[in-house]
């Protein structure tokens, strides 16, 4: 990436900034209609910049263009819509772009478990939330937002502190997607029961995206795959716990109690 | 298939956004879901960047990510609807009484 | 153009153009004569009659009625999302459709294609995604109808599909286990292929794991929100649910996604447990055949085992009455997940001892069912906090059976 | 033998009773409850009818091969030992599993019908299944283990499930403060045990018994050093010690009496036939560490003589039918303990046996009576019950006399063998041994006499009634065991217990008899033609005699002049004190331990409320302090944290940006 493309980042960064500053919820003259104007010129001026400065053009795609421009608008409108609704099914865009940007990149199985996991429970459970707590009106709190100027300078310097360390990223060329779909990469890794089993089930699905995925998380990192159960387990017995109606109980409880004699005069159950 | 430079850039605007959202919002849900904005942009690097390595790491870490992001939404979630219960407002500066 | 036609990418478009717009969408509209003829016929009346011969032409006018009526939007709803709600779960219902093998492979002069539209590696994770945003359009409709009764049917809704897809991604994964891919076709056909049990029994996962093919056709109910799983929009409780303020042609393209979705969730069931395009003993669906005949057959076998599957699903509809929202969780939770967890287990334990092909599939099936039975009935039902916020519980008999006495 | 039999017999064994009682604890509350004891009775049915496999293959093998260590999986490491969980199987260990399955069995049905009131389960009646499953696995893992490590951890599961089940009525605080002292009790044993087991790793590198004994035997370790006699001595009375609390020795005995207050089943099953026998059988197991050391051997015989004539006296004054009976336990306890203390460990072991039968009836009949009392059983509220409960009258009266060493029942057989032993080794054992002998007669036969003789008492409000089926069945059974077991070792019926356990002992307990040692199976024989009870015509019709006239004087003095005991009593009233006061031994340890611990607590409060506290509050000033400066930083706005978190992040990516320029 040239120190050219480079600068123009930078300025594209800044125009983008300036427009989701304009974006961002506040009470007074809307100034929605510019921000967007200047949000979606970033946009289109990043993807040119991507386009003529840094996309090798004998391996770009159409794609990537469509939904980056998908996952960054949707993204920008979550952040600004003043309804909170909204905000939840722009995400939805967000995540199934971000899955088609996967998809794009070889990645099959880790984008449809983003769908799935996404879209399909983690923000259906948002708009459930958001649907129960705020079923009317739209409160002040949403209409106002706290120092946006702020807010964005400092993430828009970490975008361009990024952007600018990703220029010396070196290019992925064909060395690089060979290894990731050479047949020898696969052999290496293969010492798995699952690909011992002469059954003819396994035929026809020896080459795809999930088997791979199955053999290097099963068992490379069948340790992590412990923990995260693991993680889950307790993630539920926290929401359980959290989220659960207090029964009123007898005697004292722990509340009550002034701070630093608990454990002494109140049993700790 | 694609370059990786470009994926990076995109993951990279993708978590400032998210930054910006979680830092500028006053709504306590709308702050998660824009910290799981950032969520998407870091999958995005991290299959990204895997993938200079020629291996599958970067997306068996994703999926991890994803699980860890799971995890999050959940226990936010329930959070969320305590505070909710105990404020009657989503507000995230009902919940300053903690400064010192 | 020929050229065109004969790659796979061609053929898909091709072939998608042909399916999609030339015969889902007006067994779409027969569904619903059917429904009715079908309920006509439970209920001892004629049905329609009266649109041409039997009724046949019935479809076409209700559809003109849907074009002709006023298409009216209420002052208080949010008009962006109100609108995009039924273009959501219509383009969902049908998007499934996309990855399910209609018809084995097809020889055009010297190649080879898959009848099929798209052929993903991960054909049936991308069902599950896509039937997975299925909520999105009830959810979507029934908030932004800013209406109390819509916003209950959405929020029933939403809490019964996730629980429902819970014991579903659940039996898929007894079949992943047992067929080792994620590809729809390659299930088929290994479905398609091998010895016959016994002398006669093809190798359907049906016969494998009837266990799990009963409980997706329950989960696939309650996808599809039809009866006994319909509480989202219960007539009687919510007057329509999350359509309540829906008309016209909006209301009809979530009519229709309703039968739109009960054909792609049997289409899907059908390529898993029952063999997909296969029939056995006839030469022209089995696999090897490959000429424009076997392809027609093997359709004709898929659409068979689909109508079937429908069938059933209208008469349940037409026989069994609608669950109480407790007892439709306590089903999810406490019987079908325990249930499908441990027929999970017991797939693992006969993949890790290479018999997940054998007779010992069917019967462990069997032993778990009749321990969730045995289970379900002996132990007491939880008390919900339904039950406990509610001083009396009307539906129930009392503890003695007998009648209050006002009530006499 | 066929060891692959046996292995798969030991893993089932273990496994039946473990599941049932999983399964009972599982599902027993939401789904099966008044159902769950199928579910035990099933796995421990299992485990008996294994047993008797093992018994088969362990008889039907060749005389060589009498022991086999079987190993099944290496279970941890350690430093550089492995620990193996492996099993031991040899006559010995075939007994026991028969006697402690099948009695299990027995009561386990039995508890049907005990535990519940007006045909409705108790409270806690899965648990209480649960729970006898758990204590048959543990039981069951005790006696096939294969090295210390396992006796030590049966060991300590079956104190758990006594415990447990001591107090299974934990809203009774008599019960739950039994348990406590059933418990705390067994500790200090256990310690002991514990330290043994220790040394002997200590010692030999190793806690296989095989290669223990080996060493032990040949005098040498492993490295080829000779063995420290000293050692070899305090390693026996370290693990003595362990014995000396779970089978209820003297200076330990006293939770015995207490435990009591669980359930009769359980005061059957563990507190008489099986757990408490754990401290014979263990002994018996490390007869060759025992024998190695006289001194050692000295002691036990002496402990059990001691306590033998001591828990009888006690048991002389008891009017609780309950307590009578655990004196009498504690009493035989010591006869088998003094057994193996005179180098008759095979009579000890028969003992075992056929106390396991009697004992587990008498109580089983105690539980019965207390199932028809409502829950008293002190004899002083009752009495005359011959009419109302006749067949547990008529079972108890079996018991009583297998128990009073009556002719030619069982108990007269296994208790006349140690009588006999122990006057060869020294005249005053014998005298100690024919004394209690006499002793149990009498407060057997004044115990009978109390709760079935005389006028017709009982408690106010209680509808007496013969129990059901469940509850006669098991007492049927075991009366006949209490009759006849007894003459399993005989010399008229082929005295096949003593040459069924004879290669088991001959190299430890054998070779110090005073007979010829012949080498292989016709040693065996010889040494059991020695051991036999037919041996002894004099002192078989001496202590047969003795009974007889017990049992008549007692109920002479009892049922025919009640007025006698009153006046005997009266007549040596420190005595009598002395007696029904069990001694004063409990007042002595609440004196000499209780006390002194409470008063060293209550200065450590003190300590710790004044002296520490006060420290700690000095050692927080310093964090407090500084917390009152960094407060201000803490602005309680969420964004505010992230900001300056992303601020760092950000100047940490510029160094890095700038650092590598």
């Amino acid at each position: 990436m040239s120190t050219a493309t480079t600068y123009a980042l930078y300025l594209v960064f800044a125009l983008g900034g300036a427009g989701v500053y304009f974006m961002l919820p506040r009470t007074g003259r809307s100034r929605v209609l510019s921000g967007a104007v200047l949000a979606s010129l970033a946009v289109f001026a990043l993807l040119a910049v991507l386009a003529f400065g840094v996309i090798d053009p004998a391996h770009g795609s159409g794609y990537f263009y469509l939904f980056a421009v998908i996952a960054l608008l949707g993204a920008g409108r979550v952040i600004t819509h003043p309804k909170p609704t909204y905000s939840a099914l722009y995400f939805v865009l967000v995540a199934v772009a971000v899955a088609a940007l996967l998809v794009l990149q070889g990645a099959e199985f880790l984008a449809v478990a983003l769908v799935i996991i996404y879209a399909g429970a983690i923000l259906i459970t948002y708009a459930f939330v958001i649907m129960l707590a705020q079923q009317s009106g739209s409160p002040i709190y949403d209409r106002q937002s706290r120092e946006p100027f702020i807010a964005v300078f400092a993430g828009f310097v970490l975008m361009a502190a990024i952007a600018g360390r990703a220029g010396e990223l070196p290019l992925a060329g064909e060395t690089v997607d060979a290894a990731l779909t050479a047949p020898a990469a696969l052999a290496a890794q293969t010492e798995s029961p699952a690909n011992q089993q002469d059954d003819s089930a396994q035929e026809g699905a020896d080459e795809s995206n999930s088997l791979r995925m199955g053999v290097i998380i099963m068992v490379n990192y069948v340790v992590v795959v412990q923990i995260a159960g693991v993680l889950l387990l307790i993630a539920m017995i926290g929401a359980i716990a959290l989220s659960r109606k207090k029964v009123p109980s007898d005697g004292p409880r722990a509340a009550d109690v002034p701070l630093g004699e608990i454990g002494r005069k109140v049993k700790p159950y | 298939m694609a370059g990786v430079t470009e994926y990076v850039i995109v993951g990279a605007a993708l978590f400032a956004l998210g930054l910006v959202g979680f830092l500028s919002r006053r709504n306590l849900i709308v702050m998660f879901l824009s910290t799981e904005i950032m969520f998407q942009g870091v999958l995005v690097n991290v299959v990204a960047v895997g993938r200079l390595h020629g291996g599958l790491e970067g997306q068996a870490f994703g999926l991890f990510l994803l699980v860890i992001a799971a995890v999050e939404a959940g226990l936010a979630l329930g959070l969320i609807v305590l505070l909710f219960r105990r404020r009657g407002t989503l507000d995230a500066d009902a919940w300053s009484a903690m400064r010192g | 153009m020929w050229d065109f036609l004969t790659s796979q990418f061609g053929f898909s478009i091709a072939l998608a153009a042909f399916i999609m717009l030339g015969v889902i969408l007006p067994s779409v509209a027969y569904c619903i004569y059917f429904e009715r003829k079908i309920s006509a016929w439970i209920q001892d009346r004629k049905g329609p009659n009266r649109v041409g011969p039997l009724g046949l032409l019935q479809p076409v006018a209700d559809g003109a009625k849907f074009f002709l009526k006023e298409d009216f939007i209420p002052g208080h709803v949010d008009k962006p999302l109100f609108l995009a709600a039924p273009a959501i779960i219509f383009i969902v219902s049908l998007v499934g459709f996309a990855a399910i093998p209609w018809g084995g492979q097809w020889q055009i002069g010297d190649k080879l294609l898959e009848v099929q539209v798209a052929r993903p590696d991960i054909g049936l994770l991308y069902i599950i995604g896509v039937a997975s945003m299925a909520v999105y359009g009830v959810v979507v409709g029934g908030w932004a109808s800013n209406n109390k009764f819509a916003f209950f049917g959405a929020i029933r809704a939403t809490a019964q599909m996730i629980s429902y897809e819970i014991p579903m991604g659940l039996c898929i994964l007894v079949v992943v286990l047992t067929m080792g891919t994620l590809r729809l076709e390659t299930i088929t056909s290994l479905q398609a292929g091998g010895e016959y049990w016994i002398g006669f029994i093809p190798q359907w996962n049906v016969f494998l794991h009837p266990l799990a093919f009963v409980v997706l056709f329950i989960t696939a109910l309650a996808e599809a929100n039809r009866m006994p799983f319909d509480l989202a929009e219960a007539e009687q409780e919510l007057v329509g649910g999350y359509h309540v303020e829906y008309s016209a042609l909006k209301f009809g393209m979530f009519f229709l996604a309703e039968y739109a979705h009960m054909i792609t969730g049997s289409a899907f069931i059908a390529v898993l447990f029952l063999g997909g395009w296969h029939f056995p003993y006839l030469p022209w669906t089995q696999p090897e055949a490959t000429g424009f005949f076997a392809v027609m057959c093997k359709m004709a076998v898929i659409g068979g085992k689909i109508v079937a599957m429908l069938f059933v699903m209208m008469w349940i509809r037409w026989t069994i009455p609608r669950f109480r929202f407790d007892q439709l969780m306590r089903l999810a939770w406490l019987r079908l997940i325990p249930m499908m967890l441990a027929m999970f287990v017991l797939a693992v334990l006969l993949l890790y001892f290479r018999l997940h092909r054998s007779a010992l599939a069917p019967a462990g099936n069997l032993l778990i069912l009749g321990a969730t039975l045995w289970i379900a009935a002996r132990s007491t039902a939880p008390i919900t906090g339904r039950q406990l916020n509610m001083p009396e519980i009307r539906n129930e008999p009392t503890q003695t059976g007998a009648m209050p006495a006002e009530a006499v | 033998m066929s060891v692959e039999t046996l292995k798969l017999c030991g893993i089932l064994i273990l496994l039946a009773p473990l599941i049932g009682a999983i399964l009972a604890g599982a599902l027993g509350r939401p789904v099966l409850r008044g159902n769950t004891h199928w579910i035990v009775i099933a796995g421990v049915a299992v485990a008996f009818a294994l047993s008797v496999v093992v018994f088969g293959v362990v008889r039907g093998a060749a005389d060589g091969a009498h022991a086999v260590q079987i190993p099944l999986y290496d279970w941890f490491t350690s430093g550089s030992g492995w620990f193996k969980v492996e099993f031991l199987i040899d006559p010995l260990t075939s007994i026991m599993l028969l006697t402690v399955t099948g009695v299990s069995l027995l009561v386990i049905i039995y508890s049907r019908d005990y535990m519940r009131e007006h045909d409705k389960p108790v409270r806690g009646y899965e648990r209480f299944f649960a729970f006898l499953g758990l204590f048959v696995f543990s039981m069951c893992a005790l006696v096939l283990g294969g090295n210390f490590l396992l006796l030590y951890l049966g060991w300590e599961a079956v104190g758990l499930c006594s415990y447990l089940l001591i107090g299974f009525y934990y809203d009774r605080p008599s019960a739950a403060a039994a348990a406590k002292k059933a418990f705390l009790v067994n500790r200090v044993g256990d310690f002991g045990f514990g330290l043994g087991i220790l040394l002997i790793y200590l010692t030999f590198g190793t806690l296989e018994y095989q290669a223990v004994f080996d060493m032990v035997q040949g005098g040498v370790l492993a490295s080829g050093e000779p063995i420290a006699t000293g050692r070899i001595t305090t390693i026996a009375l370290l693990l003595l010690c362990g014995a000396c609390g779970k089978s209820a020795q003297l200076p330990l005995h006293v939770w015995l009496p207490d435990a009591m207050e669980g359930p009769s089943p359980v005061s059957a099953l563990i507190h008489a036939a099986t757990m408490v026998t754990a401290g014979v059988y263990m002994v018996a197991r490390c007869g060759a560490i025992f024998t190695a050391s006289p001194i050692a051997m000295t002691v036990v015989a002496v402990i059990g003589a001691c306590t033998a004539l001591f828990a009888a006296t006690i048991a002389l004054t008891q009017t609780d039918l309950k307590r009578i009976l655990a004196y009498s336990t504690i009493s035989q306890l010591g006869y088998m303990f003094l057994g193996l203390g005179v180098y008759a460990a095979d009579s000890a072991v028969f003992h075992l046996f056929t106390h396991a039968f009697f004992k587990a009836l008498l109580f089983l009949c105690a539980g019965s009576v207390m199932h028809a009392m409502g829950g008293i059983i002190d004899a002083r509220y009752f009495g005359g019950l011959r009419k109302l409960l006749p067949w547990t009258f008529r079972f108890f009266v079996i018991g009583s006399l297998a128990l009073a060493g009556f002719p030619f029942l069982s108990g007269f057989f296994s208790k006349d063998e140690i009588i006999h032993h122990a006057f060869e080794a020294h005249w005053l054992f014998g005298l100690v041994g024919l004394a209690t002998a006499v002793l149990t007669a009498f407060y057997t036969a004044r115990m009978v006499c109390l709760a079935f003789f005389g006028p017709e008492r009982v408690p106010e409000g209680v509808h007496a009634h013969e129990s059901g089926k469940w509850m006669l069945a098991p007492l049927g059974v075991l009366s006949i065991g209490a009759i006849f077991a007894g003459y399993l070792g005989v010399e008229m019926f082929g005295q096949g217990f003593h040459n069924f356990l004879g290669p088991v002992f001959h190299d430890t307990f054998g070779v110090h008899y005073s007979v010829v040692s012949a080498p292989g199976a016709a040693h065996a024989v010889a040494a059991a033609a020695h051991t036999g009870f037919l041996a002894n015509y004099g002192l078989m019709i001496l202590s047969g005699g003795l009974a007889i006239v017990a049992i008549a004087a007692a109920y002479f003095m009892y049922v025919l002049q009640p007025w006698i005991p009153g006046t005997i009593a009266s007549a040596v009233p420190r005595l009598h004190r002395l007696f029904s006061n069990k001694y004063y031994i409990d007042e002595a340890y609440d004196a000499a331990v209780v006390r002194p611990l409470r008063m060293t607590g209550r200065v450590s409060v003190g300590l710790d409320n004044y002296f520490l506290d006060g420290l700690v509050w000095l050692a927080t000033a310093i964090p407090r302090g500084l917390a009152f400066v960094l407060r201000g930083l803490q602005g309680g706005l969420i964004q505010g944290y992230a900001v300056s978190m992303i601020i760092g992040i950000i100047i940490l990516a510029l160094v890095v940006f700038f650092a590598e320029r």
